[in-house]
């Protein structure tokens, strides 16, 4: 529409206009950066947390307990990370890292496979990669921080949802991403635990809430409607328990259907204390959080090299040792109920 | 076309002209649509619409899209389109919590007020630089739509706002409802009923027409082009700000990734109700009921046997659906109008 | 066949009525250009770590796709048509390409196969926009949740990885000696290929007729239906095979890949100047649009500024680099209708004198069409 | 109707002093002045370009006047918007009918100021009813509710005139508002003018027919030239006289057609038809031969024309050329055989106006010019600088868009780039439509020459002396058929016109 004439005046001011918003930005830009890295010397402890998605108050809390350990050794905290989980938003952020040259980077990996290449890459550039949460596959990292082992976190979700329904009647699982490495580990050792030892109770469908609030709350309501003479949710994410409560907590299935998982006492108090969920269980993600930044630590001073049979210290949780497959564990989960839920906050 | 197809003589009795134009509205058959899909989805489960749950989210889950999607239909009819609306969704979501957070015992009717308000201003933005600098909405908007989006996300970081965060009231409005319909769905009745008196029944709405239908027309008609442009922004934009603050009451949680996408619904839902995206055509009923139809589909899909995965595909189908046959219908039109001059002639 | 054979009077044609500096550096490309070399000064000067070949790498593997795809839809924009699809066609791709490595075709084959597919999407939505007489923006609009839906349909949320690591690698692998990606040696062909079809063939120069003035362009015997039809087919094709790239650079095929992106290649190609308005655009200036869209990121993202101040900039980029072209032509014409005021007064008080009348309506100074 | 004709004030309704308008280096209007009195029709005329339209859109209030004076009723008046025209009583009824296609008859008239109740509510019945009673006076069924998509012009101009009337103006402005009417219409809308003028209201007419303008009006201005040239009441003026005023020349001297040897034929048309358009259309060209198209605006000549060329499809019947059939619906095929169109509408159907001069007239060419399928700019500028050499195209250089051109200059730089294809059969469709003299004359001459170069010229035109001076044979349409075929010597002003507006019986 617009002459020529005009059209190249114009770009010639436009030039100016956004040269001058840039140099402000740049400005603002290298501000940051001195501020950010300004650790001086201790560069090489430079560690960033980068969580599966920003946002998610799991992560706020094990990432919390992160910083809480990196000041105590010295070293500087940083939390980058994408605003929806999904796997390739993370590879930019491992990417950047990697340029950055930060000393160690504590991630909880939304695909176990395609960040796999970026992190091999970051790894080649000298950064040391510590899994916690959701893993990738053993060897594109250099340790795994495992929350408790899969083994025992089928085991109790399983038990509670067993002991609240009677052993008997339709459950449904509300996981997170159908592409999550720890979920769906938990999800076929919980079928084969049912299958073994809770013959009478079906297992009708596993659907995924992508770790989204809203995404987890339809979903909730669309399982009540499709399986009438559902029993039980097990929801082994924070995100989905605190969802499907809340939609349970209003609806007419509250004290019905029975909803246990994973979940944060902060998050669940409220549908404890109005008897929407009975038990859930949970380790504490502060200490995941923690132990990842000794861990993580300990990797770039080169105490540990992630061999079977190292050993580091973990500041106030005492001393851990690595265990096959790179893997050190944090603990055995822990069960909240109305007994002991005011105990925590976290 | 929501208009009379065949030329009624003056005279024909009010009646049977209205009962015509009920038969031969666009938005009858995708109301008809809805009504089957419901059909079909009770049919293989009866709690889908015989549960009071059930019941309950039939109308509870379209309500907040409809909003966006009336607000939407404003826009469209001008023969614009805003691509923003999911982010002021999100940003006044996230301002309605805020507000409970930081100013303890802030009255709900504030709270509401300023969500509309800050959506109202935002869409001012759009309308402004729409009306003003004569660049297409579709440009402007995808811009606006990345800044708002962009201040949302670096205002709230990582936090989030959490149920617990919100007086107990106020999630009321989300959950409980009057007379066996939800108070979220009553808001947004009213809204629509609202809408559609004003662009049926005042001038202004008229105008907004007009001015779609062809807007050089419009020019020389002394119409008031751009003031109603701005205004059909304004509508739009505090229409997204009121679906921001009902969406923390219905769903409690709000992070920055609340209203993601929703844009694109909303332009779906008004296109499958025959909101023609060449502007003129087009009522906040056929949004509202494409809106209705969309989100039930969603939820129908999985109690059909389908997964759900296939939703977006079926939006997609519907969209492209109801502009073909909208244009079938305008060519068959057209050919008739033109048969009819000739055997005039 | 000579006409008028009246050599006396002939008259000397010149080429430009401008010189050739002022053509060359007073452009919208030119401003881009020197914005994108402002940004990589300042980031060099005061971002660290900006400077090492691992920047250059990610930034070029990174905005691969956006590169590819807005060779295509430059010239889509140029006829005054849009394609939101193609984001949505990556995905498609992506899930093909996994789909049929899985179901055990040779890569090759699968990664054919799926810019096949792309083509075929490509094809419908010219076969909508060209035969059925749509508008490109409601048809896309459908085409985006379809295509998307298609490909989260076949996938759901579970991924597809494990593809055969020579192709990974290459995908990765940077040319020689440089920190430049592999892929970048199939952008420049694509982009000279793209290049001297849009500025130097008879179909180029159909392309800008059609966006300037589509009744004209169809008078002068241009088959406006299949030109764009064919720009809708390379933009599928292009698409699909930026989704093969994805696949292999990510090493997943997801339904979800390359979410959002048709928005971000639309911003870059409409901050290189390009009109909405179709006619006018050049693809030096699309290309170091992308470029600097991608460098901002990159650069912002190792100062350690989230993404989101990102989006906030490239939005406001974007409208400013709009809405600024119409604030100088809004100024000009007023400057231009004061100068008219002034002639008028001094015409109609000297008589009517001047030369010989013109019947230049004011039409073209005010907005031809709005969409 | 609330106006009161017997109300006192100053004697004009509506006065022009010397007003000024110009588009950036253009000027359209140099002078213009014009006086309207109430309970009187006046008519203005001119030649196309002549500044009528710039005229009228500034007393709409659609243009900005840069100097002079405009006075409403003795007082001085500055409308920004239509909508302060419109309050202040003005009308306006443009040459081409500006409606909204997606709404109703009604909501036409009435939009921006329809009847509402207390509450603002609009009051549909009484707008309906209003709009029936309107109707009625003027003697048209018009269906109020349909919508206005797909209605023929002449009901399009019956809407505007309803508006108008609806608004009860003071003034009343129609712009050519018969150019597309039939006798019949052109008798209604007559006694609907008359009727308002009874009522005390001032009407300004624009037409370019004389018998139109002696019939209706009380007192005519000419204008040439962008400048007010004279006011005589209409009694003391011949059509002779007002001939000169507005070309300012002897008109005799303007079409200098040459006889040339008249050849084989080269185009059949055989019963073309389109629904709607027209119908069973039959013509030949021959070579050496310029046919006249005679007929009134909407009789579809442009239509037949596009259809021939391949722009527009049609039904049924052919278009053979040099013996062979030609494929329909393709203008490319009907280029490469030798056919041309200038069409009829030169800013938007010929031109690519943001494009330079150069571009534009090798566009038709471009595939020509391509060496190994590339082409470049040098290449363009040699071509077009051939063409804008032979045409006497003044423009300040190639690259100059085509929009910055005058008129004339533009219209010779679509001949140019449709003469660069080397037609056989050249179709020019108001080949002089808004052009000053000189160009006129010089188009003219070139159309003489290329038919004594062998060439077949179809012309469509609306100026009956143009078709007149120029053809060897004259078809008329009339309502999308062909009524009358006329050779030179029996073409009179009286057979054309006739056969372009009488009747379907009488001309059958």
């Amino acid at each position: 529409m617009m002459g020529m004439k005009r059209n190249r005046r114009a770009g010639a001011v436009v030039a100016l206009t956004l040269g001058a918003l840039l140099v402000a930005t740049g400005c603002a830009g290298s501000g940051g950066d001195d501020g950010g890295s300004g650790g001086g010397d201790d560069a090489e402890l430079s560690i960033q947390f980068l969580p599966k998605n920003l946002g998610n108050p799991y992560f706020d809390t094990s990432n919390a307990g992160g910083a809480e350990a990196i000041e105590e050794f010295g070293g500087t905290y940083e939390e980058v990370g994408p605003t929806e989980a999904s796997p390739t938003s993370q590879v930019s952020y491992i990417q950047t890292a990697a340029q950055q040259g930060v000393g160690g980077l504590v991630v909880s990996a939304n695909d176990p496979e395609a960040i796999c290449d970026a992190l091999d890459e970051a790894r080649s550039a000298g950064v040391k990669v510590v899994t916690f949460d959701s893993d990738t596959n053993p060897d594109c990292r250099d340790l795994f921080i495992n929350q408790a082992t899969a083994e025992g976190i089928a085991q109790v979700q399983v038990d509670l949802i067993a002991e609240q329904i009677g052993d008997a009647g339709q459950v449904a699982v509300l996981s997170a991403s159908a592409n999550a490495t720890n979920q769906n580990a938990w999800i076929e050792l919980m079928q084969e635990e049912f299958a073994a030892s809770h013959p009478d109770i079906e297992v009708v469908e596993v659907v995924y809430g992508d770790d989204d609030d809203q995404t987890s709350f339809d979903k909730t309501a669309a399982l009540l409607q499709t399986y009438p003479e559902l029993k039980g949710i097990i929801s082994p994410t924070t995100v989905g328990i605190a969802a499907a409560a809340r939609y349970l907590s209003t609806s007419e299935y509250k004290g019905k259907v029975a909803l246990t998982g994973l979940g944060t006492p902060n998050q669940m108090r409220e549908y404890v204390e109005d008897g929407t969920v009975t038990a859930f269980a949970l380790w504490n993600p502060a200490d995941l959080g923690y132990l990842a930044a000794w861990a993580a630590q300990a990797l770039i001073t080169g105490e540990i090299t992630g061999e079977e049979g190292d050993t580091f210290e973990a500041g106030k949780l005492g001393s851990y040792e690595v265990g096959p497959d790179a893997t050190v564990l944090l603990g055995d989960p822990y069960v909240f109920d109305a007994e002991n839920i005011g105990d925590f906050d976290f | 076309m929501s208009a009379t197809l065949t030329p009624v003589q003056p005279g024909t009795s009010g009646a049977s002209r209205i009962v015509r134009r009920i038969a031969t509205a666009r938005e009858t058959g995708i109301a008809v649509a809805l009504v089957l899909v419901i059909v079909a989805a009770t049919a293989s489960n009866p709690t889908f619409l015989f549960s009071s749950d059930g019941f309950r989210d039939l109308l509870l889950t379209p309500s907040l899209l409809l909003l966006v999607a009336v607000g939407q239909a404003f826009v469209i009819i001008t023969r614009s389109v805003d691509l923003s609306v999911g982010s002021v969704v999100g940003l006044t979501a996230y301002l309605t919590g805020r507000l409970f957070i930081d100013i303890p015992g802030i009255p709900i009717i504030v709270v509401f007020a300023a969500g509309v308000l800050l959506g109202g201003l935002l869409g001012a933005v759009n309308g402004v630089l729409v009306a003003w600098a004569k660049v297409p909405a579709l440009v402007i908007t995808l811009g606006t739509m990345y800044i708002y989006r962009g201040i949302n996300v670096a205002w709230t970081g990582s936090d989030r706002i959490n149920a617990s965060d919100l007086p107990r009231d106020f999630r009321g409005l989300g959950t409980e409802h009057l007379l066996g319909i939800p108070i979220l769905t009553i808001i947004a009745l009213v809204v629509l009923i609202a809408a559609a008196w004003y662009l049926r029944n005042i001038r202004g709405g008229r105008e907004l027409y007009a001015i779609g239908s062809d807007p050089d027309a419009a020019h020389l008609y002394g119409l008031r082009v751009s003031r109603r442009i701005i205004t059909a922004f304004v509508v739009s934009g505090a229409l997204a700000g009121l679906a921001g603050v009902l969406y923390a009451a219905r769903y409690g949680t709000v992070s920055s990734a609340a209203g993601f996408g929703w844009e694109l619904q909303a332009i779906g839902a008004a296109v499958i109700g025959g909101v023609a995206i060449s502007g003129g055509v087009g009522t906040v009923w056929g949004a509202a009921i494409g809106a209705f139809l969309l989100l039930t589909i969603n939820r129908a899909l999985p109690i059909l046997g389908i997964d759900d995965f296939w939703q977006r595909a079926v939006v997609g189908v519907l969209i492209l659906g109801s502009i073909v046959l909208d244009r079938l219908l305008a060519v068959r039109q057209h050919r008739r109008l033109i048969a009819q001059r000739e055997v005039d002639r | 066949m000579t006409v008028v054979t009246d050599a006396a009077t002939a008259r000397v044609y010149q080429a430009h009525a401008r010189p050739a500096w002022r053509r060359l550096l007073l452009t919208r490309e030119t401003a881009i250009i020197a914005l994108l070399i402002v940004v990589i000064v300042v980031a060099l000067a005061s971002v660290r770590n900006f400077d090492s070949p691992l920047t250059v790498t990610y930034l070029l593997r990174d905005i691969a796709p956006i590169l590819l795809i807005a060779l295509p839809m430059t010239l889509i924009i140029i006829t005054e048509e849009i394609d939101l699809s193609v984001a949505s066609i990556v995905g498609l791709s992506s899930v093909m390409t996994g789909i049929l490595t899985q179901a055990g075709l040779p890569f090759p084959l699968a990664a054919a196969l799926a810019v096949v597919v792309g083509a075929v999407a490509g094809a419908f939505n010219g076969f909508l926009v060209t035969v059925v007489g749509l508008p490109s923006l409601a048809v896309t609009i459908g085409t985006l949740a379809l295509f998307r839906g298609i490909a989260v349909g076949l996938l759901g949320t579970t991924a597809i990885t494990g593809f055969p690591e020579e192709w990974t690698d290459l995908a990765k692998a940077n040319i020689p000696g440089t920190p430049v990606p592999m892929i970048m040696i199939v952008f420049v062909i694509l982009a000279v290929v793209f290049a001297v079809l849009l500025h130097f063939t008879p179909f180029g120069r159909s392309l800008y007729a059609i966006g300037l003035n589509k009744e004209a362009a169809h008078f002068s015997g241009i088959d406006v239906g299949r030109a764009k039809f064919t720009l809708f087919v390379l933009s599928g094709a292009v698409s699909g095979f930026a989704g093969v790239y994805f696949t292999l650079l990510y090493s997943n095929a997801r339904g979800d890949n390359a979410m959002g992106m048709e928005l971000q290649v639309i911003a870059a190609v409409l901050l290189g100047g390009v009109s909405i308005f179709g006619g006018r655009g050049a693809l030096h200036g699309v290309i170091a649009g992308v470029l600097l869209i991608g460098t901002l990121g990159s650069a912002l993202r190792l100062a350690g500024i989230t993404s989101d101040i990102i989006n906030v900039i490239t939005g406001v980029l974007l409208v400013l680099s709009v809405v600024s072209a119409s604030l100088l032509a809004w100024l000009h014409q007023r400057r231009s209708a004061a100068v008219g005021r002034r002639r008028g007064r001094r015409s109609a008080e000297g008589g009517a004198a001047g030369d010989e009348t013109h019947n230049h309506a004011s039409t073209s100074h005010q907005g031809r069409k709005q969409r | 109707m609330a106006f009161d004709a017997d109300t006192p004030g100053p004697p004009h309704a509506l006065e022009l002093k010397r007003v000024v308008k110009s588009f950036g280096p253009v000027v359209a209007l140099r002078s213009g002045s014009l006086t309207l009195d109430r309970g009187s029709i006046h008519a203005l005329i001119g030649e196309n370009g002549a500044g009528k339209s710039t005229l009228v859109k500034i007393i709409a209030g659609l243009y900005r006047r840069d100097a002079g004076d405009l006075l409403l009723e003795g007082e001085s008046v500055d409308f920004t918007s239509t909508a302060q025209s419109k309050a202040a009583g003005i009308a306006v009824i443009y040459q081409e009918p500006t409606l909204f296609p997606d709404l109703s008859v009604t909501e036409n008239i009435f939009m921006g100021r329809q009847p509402t109740n207390r509450f603002g509510r609009i009051d549909r019945k009484a707008m309906r009813t209003e709009a029936v009673e309107i109707f009625g006076r003027l003697g048209v069924a018009l269906d109020p509710d349909r919508v206005t998509e797909g209605l023929s012009i002449a009901d399009q101009q019956i809407i505007e005139i309803a508006k108008a009337i609806s608004l009860d103006a003071r003034v009343l402005i129609m712009d050519e508002p018969t150019a597309a009417l039939s006798g019949v219409e052109v008798e209604r809308l007559f006694a609907v003018a008359r009727s308002l003028r009874d009522e005390g209201r001032a009407l300004l007419f624009i037409s370019h027919r004389f018998d139109e303008v002696f019939a209706l009006c009380d007192t005519v201005t000419v204008m040439r030239d962008g400048s007010y040239v004279e006011t005589t009441p209409i009694a003391e003026t011949t059509v002779d006289e007002l001939v000169r005023q507005m070309v300012g020349r002897d008109v005799t001297e303007m079409f200098p057609k040459q006889p040339a040897a008249i050849g084989d034929v080269v185009l059949q048309v055989e019963g073309l038809t389109r629904t709607g358009v027209f119908r069973d259309i039959s013509f030949t060209l021959r070579r050496g031969e310029i046919v006249g198209l005679a007929g009134l605006v909407g009789a579809g000549r442009s239509e037949v024309a596009r259809a021939v060329f391949g722009v527009d499809t049609y039904e049924s019947g052919r278009v053979v050329l040099d013996g062979a059939v030609l494929r329909k619906g393709d203008p490319r095929a009907a280029t490469a055989r030798g056919i041309a169109l200038v069409p009829e509408d030169r800013r938007k159907q010929g031109l690519v106006l943001d494009d330079g001069v150069a571009r534009n007239i090798t566009l038709t060419i471009r595939s020509k010019l391509a060496r190994w399928g590339l082409i470049w700019n040098r290449l363009e500028n040699e071509a077009a600088r051939v063409w804008a050499s032979r045409l006497e195209v003044k423009t300040a250089a190639l690259d100059a868009e085509a929009g910055t051109l005058s008129g004339g200059n533009q219209q010779k730089v679509v001949l140019g780039k449709w003469l660069a294809t080397e037609p056989i059969v050249l179709i020019v469709d108001e080949p002089t439509r808004g052009i000053d003299v000189g160009t006129k004359a010089e188009v003219h001459r070139l159309l003489s020459e290329l038919a004594q170069q062998g060439i077949a010229i179809l012309m469509i035109s609306s100026e009956l002396p143009e078709v007149l001076g120029m053809a060897d044979r004259v078809l008329v349409m009339r309502e999308g058929r062909l009524t009358a075929e006329l050779p030179r010597a029996e073409a009179t002003p009286e057979a054309v016109m006739f056969a372009a507006t009488a009747p379907a019986e009488a001309a059958a």
